[in-house]
C-alpha cells in the first residue's frame, strides 16, 4: 500500500484537527501567561477552567479534583512520591503489579532504593492482577496500592472496582494509571473508589506533553513539581495553555465518540484476530479476550523475533510496536509477557498491533497478508524453526 | 535506525539455509537475549570455505551481520576466516547502532564456533581460535535512577 | 490605544508564527513515537536531534548535554533535587541567593524540610549577588551552587563567571536557572564554568510547556522524572515533539536575532526610563543600571499600590506586572524588592514592563503617559501620600 | 478577576478625598500587607453620617471596598453604621475573588475605626462597637511542599 498504516495507536496518537484548531489561538493571539493579572490573560484562565472540565466530565470527576502535568509519567511520579512522603508518617509499603508501565516500575524501583518497600503482585496468564495476593500483600504500614487500568501491551483491563473496594476497606489510597485507558472504555471514579488516576493527552489524539492527575478531594498529597503557585498550588511551572486546550478538547471529542470508536475497532480487532489464528501457524493471543481494550491486539509469533517483524512491517508501511515503545533498544523481551508466563523466545516474537477508528477494514486484511507472509520468511531463516520442524519429523 | 547496507543484507540475506552433512555447524546467543545464530560450513581439504549458510533468529542487525559475516568468510581459508573480526563485519555493513554491536559480535562467535566444531570433527587444532562462548553479553552501562 | 500593547515579555511571550509553523507537521502528519522502531517514527527522532542542536548553539554545548523538560520549573527541581541525591555522599548543602525564581527557593525550602542545608546569600542594592559572602558560605559539604544568570523582576545579571571560577575552584557544581536570559544574552557555558542551566522557550518566543537542563558531560546526576528511555534514561516521558521542535526553532531565531533585539530592547527601556524619571516624582528604578537584560523595566512608584496600577494600565491596554507573575494573588511584596532593600510599602508600589522587539516607540510614549496619569490619581486617594504631603507642608 | 460592580468602585471611586477636622477619623492596614484604608466621618448632632470621604492604598478590591463601604454608611445614623459589615460590603459588590476578602474586613474594620475615634473624641461610648484592630490577618492557608 502506497498510504501508511497506523497500527500502533498504544504509542501514541494523531492529534486531531480539530484539536489543533483549537490549540491554535494559544499560541499566537491568547499567549498571556494565565497567572496575571490583566483581563487579556483571564480568558487563558477561563480556557484552562473549561479543559478541566471537559477532562474531568471523561471520569465522572469534579474539576476541582484535576491537576495538569507534562505526561502521564509525571502524573505517575507524582502520585507515587508525593504520596508516600504525606503519608510517612503510616508507613512505607507500596503495592503495585508486575505489569505496570515503566513510569510506575522504575518510580518504585527508585524508591526501594530509598528505604520503602515495594511488593510486586502477580498476574494469571491473561494479565489480570491476582486479587488473593494482592490482599495478603496488604500491611499496617501500606500507604499506596498502584495498579494499572488497562496495560499497554496486552491490553488487558484490571478488575479496578474490586481493587478499589480493597483499598478502601482497608483505608489505603488507591492510584491507578489509566493511561491506555482514559477516553477508551468509560470510567467513573467514584464508582471505581479511585483516590488518583493518570491520563495523557497524546493517547486520546490529544497533543504530546500534557497530561493529568485526577486527586480525589481530600486526598493529601504534595508538590513533586515545586515553585509557582500554578494548579493551586500543587504544580508549579507557567502552564501549558495550548496543551490544556488540546487535552480538553480531545477529551471532549473521546467522550463522545467513545461508544462509536469501541464498536468499531473491536470489529478490526475480531477481523484481525480472527484471519491470524486461522491462516498463520504457531501463534497466540496475549492477553484477555473479553477484558480488553478496543483497539489492543497482541500475537506471539513462535520462532521468529519481534523487531525483524516490525521492520519488514515497516517496508510494507505498516506501523506496529513489539513490547512497549520505549522498551525498544533493550534487549530484553517484555515484562509484562513474561509476567504472563511466556517463555523468553515467544515473549521476543510479541507484536502489538493497535488500531484507530480511521483503519480500515482493507488495511487490516492487507496487513494480515503481510503478516503472513513476513512471518513465513522470518521462520525460514530462524533456527528455532529448523530445530521444531526437525524434531517433529 | 540502520544503514542501507543493514537494510539490504537484512531484506536480502545472502546465504540463509543449511548445509547437510557440513564440515562444522556453530550455533551460539540464546532466546534470553533474543538472538541465535547458526553458521554452517562446508570446508574443502584445501581448508577453504566453498560454502556458508545461516540461520538466525533475531533482529534486523543480527539477520545482517549473518549475512555479511558468511559472504566475508565464504571463499577464505580456515585461517582467514579466523581474521574476519566483528569490526569487519561491522565496517562492511556501514556501521551499526550503539545497541546493536553485540549482534556483530555475535556473528564472529557463530563463525569461531563452527570452526570450533569443524576442527573437534577433525580432531584438529586451529591456531589461534580459543572455545567459543555461545553467549554474548556486553557489558550494559548500568542506569541510575 | 486600540491596541493591546503586551509588556509583560519576562511573563511569557507570543509564540512566533515561524515557530507555529515548524510545529504543525509534528501534531497531525508526522505524529509517531519517537521511540518507535519504524522509518516514519525516525523523522521525529531527526528533529528533536536537531532542536537540540540548535538550543545547544545557544549556550554553546554540546547537543548530547541538552536534556528537554517541560518546563524551566521542572529543570530547576531536576538540577537541584537529583544534584543533592547524587553527591549525598559529599555532603547535603545548597548555596543559592536570596532573589532567585520560587522554582528553585520552594525546592531548597522543600530540600530544607528533608535534611538539606541551604544557604540564601544576600544581594546588594542593585541585586547583585554578594560574592565575598559566597564565598564564605561555602563549606566542605557543600554540593551545589545555584544562583540564577538574570533575575526575573529586576532584570539584574549575576557575575556568572566568578561564580563559575568560584565553585569550580571549590570543586561545586554550579548550576544557574538562565530561564530569563538565554537566548536574550549571549552565554557560553566552557567560558562561563556552568555545569548545569535551566531555559524554558516560552521567554523566548517558543511554545508553553517545554525547556530544557543543559548538564554538562561527566556531571553525575540522577533522574527526576522516572519511566522509559527518552533523553538517554535521563527524562522519562514520551517526547513532546511539537515543543521540542518549536523551542528548537525559537531558538535558532533568537540566537540569529540576538544583537539586533538587544539594541531595540534598550533603546526602548531607556526611552521609557528616562521619560518616567523625569517626569514623574517619588519614584525609582529597581535593579542594576548596567548588568541589566535589555527588556527589562522595573519602576517603584511611591505611596501607591502595584495592583491598582496594573489594573488601571489595563483598562488602557497595556498588560503590566507587578512582582513576578507566579506570585500575583499572595499578599505579600516581592522577595526580591525587598532583598535589594526596599521597605515593604515602596515594595508594594512596584512594576514591571517587560518589552519585545514588536513593541514601538509610540507605543512606549503612549504607555509613559498613561503611567503618569494613574499614578497621579492613585496618589490622589492614597492616605501615604496625604501623609507625606503634610509632612513635607 | 473582579466584578464589574468592583470594577466600577475601584475606576470611579465615590467619595475619595479628605473631611478637614472630621468628627472621626480612623485608619487601618499596613504597608506590609500593601493595604492601608482611612476613612473620615461627619456626623451630625443626631448621630447621623452627614459626610464620610476614604483613601486608601491598595489593590483594586481594597479601593472598590472603600468606596462602597463609604456609601452604604453615607446617611445613616452611627448605630446603623455599625450593622454594616464586611459581607454587606462584599454582596453590594456582586462578590469579592476568595484572596480579596480580607479587604473587604478592612472596610468594616475602618469604619468602626472611624467611630471608635469619633466616641472617643467626644468621651461617649457606641454601644456594640469594640477597639478595632488596626491589623486584619486572615488565616492563609498553609501551603505545603
Ligand atoms: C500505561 C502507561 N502508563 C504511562 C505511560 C506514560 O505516558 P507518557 O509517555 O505520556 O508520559 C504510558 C505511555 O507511554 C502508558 O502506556
Ligand atoms: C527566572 C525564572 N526561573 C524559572 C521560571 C519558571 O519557568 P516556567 O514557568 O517555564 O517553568 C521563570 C518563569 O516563570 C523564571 O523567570
Amino acid at each position: 500500500m502506497e498510504k501508511k498504516i497506523y497500527l500502533d495507536n498504544a504509542a501514541t496518537t494523531k492529534t486531531r484537527p480539530e484539536v489543533v484548531e483549537a490549540m491554535l489561538p494559544y499560541f499566537t493571539e491568547l499567549y498571556g501567561n494565565p497567572s496575571s493579572v490583566y483581563e487579556y490573560a483571564s480568558q487563558n484562565k477561563k480556557a484552562i477552567d473549561d479543559a478541566r472540565t471537559q477532562t474531568a466530565k471523561v471520569i465522572g470527576a469534579d474539576p476541582s479534583e484535576i491537576y495538569f502535568t507534562a505526561s502521564g509519567t509525571e502524573a505517575d511520579n507524582w502520585a507515587i512520591k508525593a504520596t508516600v512522603e504525606a503519608y510517612a508518617d503510616k508507613g512505607n509499603h507500596i503495592i503495585t503489579s508486575k505489569i505496570e508501565h515503566h513510569a510506575i516500575l522504575h518510580t518504585c524501583e527508585y524508591l526501594a532504593k530509598h528505604g520503602y518497600e515495594v511488593t510486586y503482585v502477580d498476574v494469571d496468564e491473561n494479565g489480570i492482577i491476582k486479587l488473593d495476593e494482592l490482599e495478603k500483600a496488604i500491611r499496617p504500614t501500606t500507604v499506596l496500592i498502584t495498579v494499572m487500568f488497562a496495560n499497554n501491551e496486552i491490553g488487558t483491563i484490571q478488575p479496578i472496582k474490586e481493587i478499589g473496594e480493597l483499598a478502601k476497606k482497608n483505608k489505603i489510597l488507591f492510584h491507578t494509571d489509566a493511561v491506555q485507558a482514559y477516553g477508551q472504555v468509560p470510567i467513573d471514579v467514584k464508582e471505581l473508589n479511585i483516590d488518583m488516576l493518570s491520563a495523557s493527552a497524546h493517547k486520546l489524539n490529544g497533543p504530546k506533553g500534557i497530561g493529568l492527575l485526577y486527586i480525589r478531594k481530600g486526598v493529601k498529597i504534595r508538590s513533586y513539581v515545586h515553585g509557582g503557585g500554578q494548579e493551586r498550588q500543587r504544580r508549579a511551572g507557567t502552564e501549558n495553555v495550548p496543551g490544556i486546550v488540546g487535552f480538553g478538547k480531545a477529551a471532549e471529542i473521546a467522550l463522545a465518540t467513545i461508544k462509536e470508536r469501541e464498536e468499531k475497532e473491536c470489529k478490526l480487532r475480531e477481523l484481525l484476530m480472527k484471519r491470524v489464528l486461522s491462516e498463520v501457524p504457531f501463534v497466540r493471543v496475549n492477553g484477555d479476550k473479553v477484558r480488553r481494550l478496543p483497539n489492543n491486539i497482541n500475537f506471539s509469533f513462535q520462532f521468529i523475533e519481534g523487531e525483524s517483524l516490525l521492520i519488514m512491517l515497516d517496508m510494507k508501511n505498516i506501523c506496529a510496536s513489539s513490547g512497549s515503545a520505549c522498551t525498544s533498544g533493550s534487549l530484553d523481551p517484555s515484562h509484562v509477557l513474561l509476567a504472563i508466563g511466556l517463555p523468553h523466545e515467544i515473549a521476543h516474537g510479541s507484536l502489538r498491533l493497535t488500531v484507530s477508528d480511521e483503519i480500515t477494514e482493507e488495511e487490516i486484511n492487507y496487513t494480515v497478508d503481510q503478516i503472513k507472509e513476513i512471518v513465513e520468511k522470518l521462520r525460514e531463516m530462524s533456527p528455532l524453526y529448523e530445530d521444531f520442524m526437525k524434531k517433529s519429523n | 535506525m540502520y544503514t542501507q547496507k543493514v537494510m539490504d543484507h537484512f531484506t536480502n540475506p545472502r546465504n540463509v539455509g543449511e548445509i547437510e552433512n557440513a564440515s562444522g555447524v556453530g550455533t551460539v546467543g540464546n532466546a534470553k537475549c533474543g538472538d541465535i545464530m547458526r553458521i554452517y560450513l562446508d570446508i574443502n581439504a584445501d581448508g577453504v570455505i566453498n560454502d556458508v549458510k545461516f540461520k538466525t533468529f533475531g533482529c534486523g542487525a543480527a539477520v545482517a551481520t549473518s549475512s555479511m559475516a558468511t559472504e566475508l568468510v565464504k571463499g577464505k581459508t580456515v585461517q582467514e576466516a579466523l581474521q574476519v573480526t566483528n569490526k569487519a563485519v561491522m565496517e562492511a555493513l556501514d556501521g551499526l547502532p550503539p545497541v546493536k554491536v553485540h549482534c556483530s559480535l555475535l556473528a564472529e562467535e557463530a563463525i569461531h564456533a563452527a570452526l570450533w566444531d569443524y576442527a573437534e570433527k577433525n580432531n584438529m587444532k586451529i591456531e589461534g581460535l580459543e572455545k567459543p562462548k555461545s553467549d554474548i553479553h556486553e557489558d550494559e552501562e548500568e542506569v541510575e535512577y
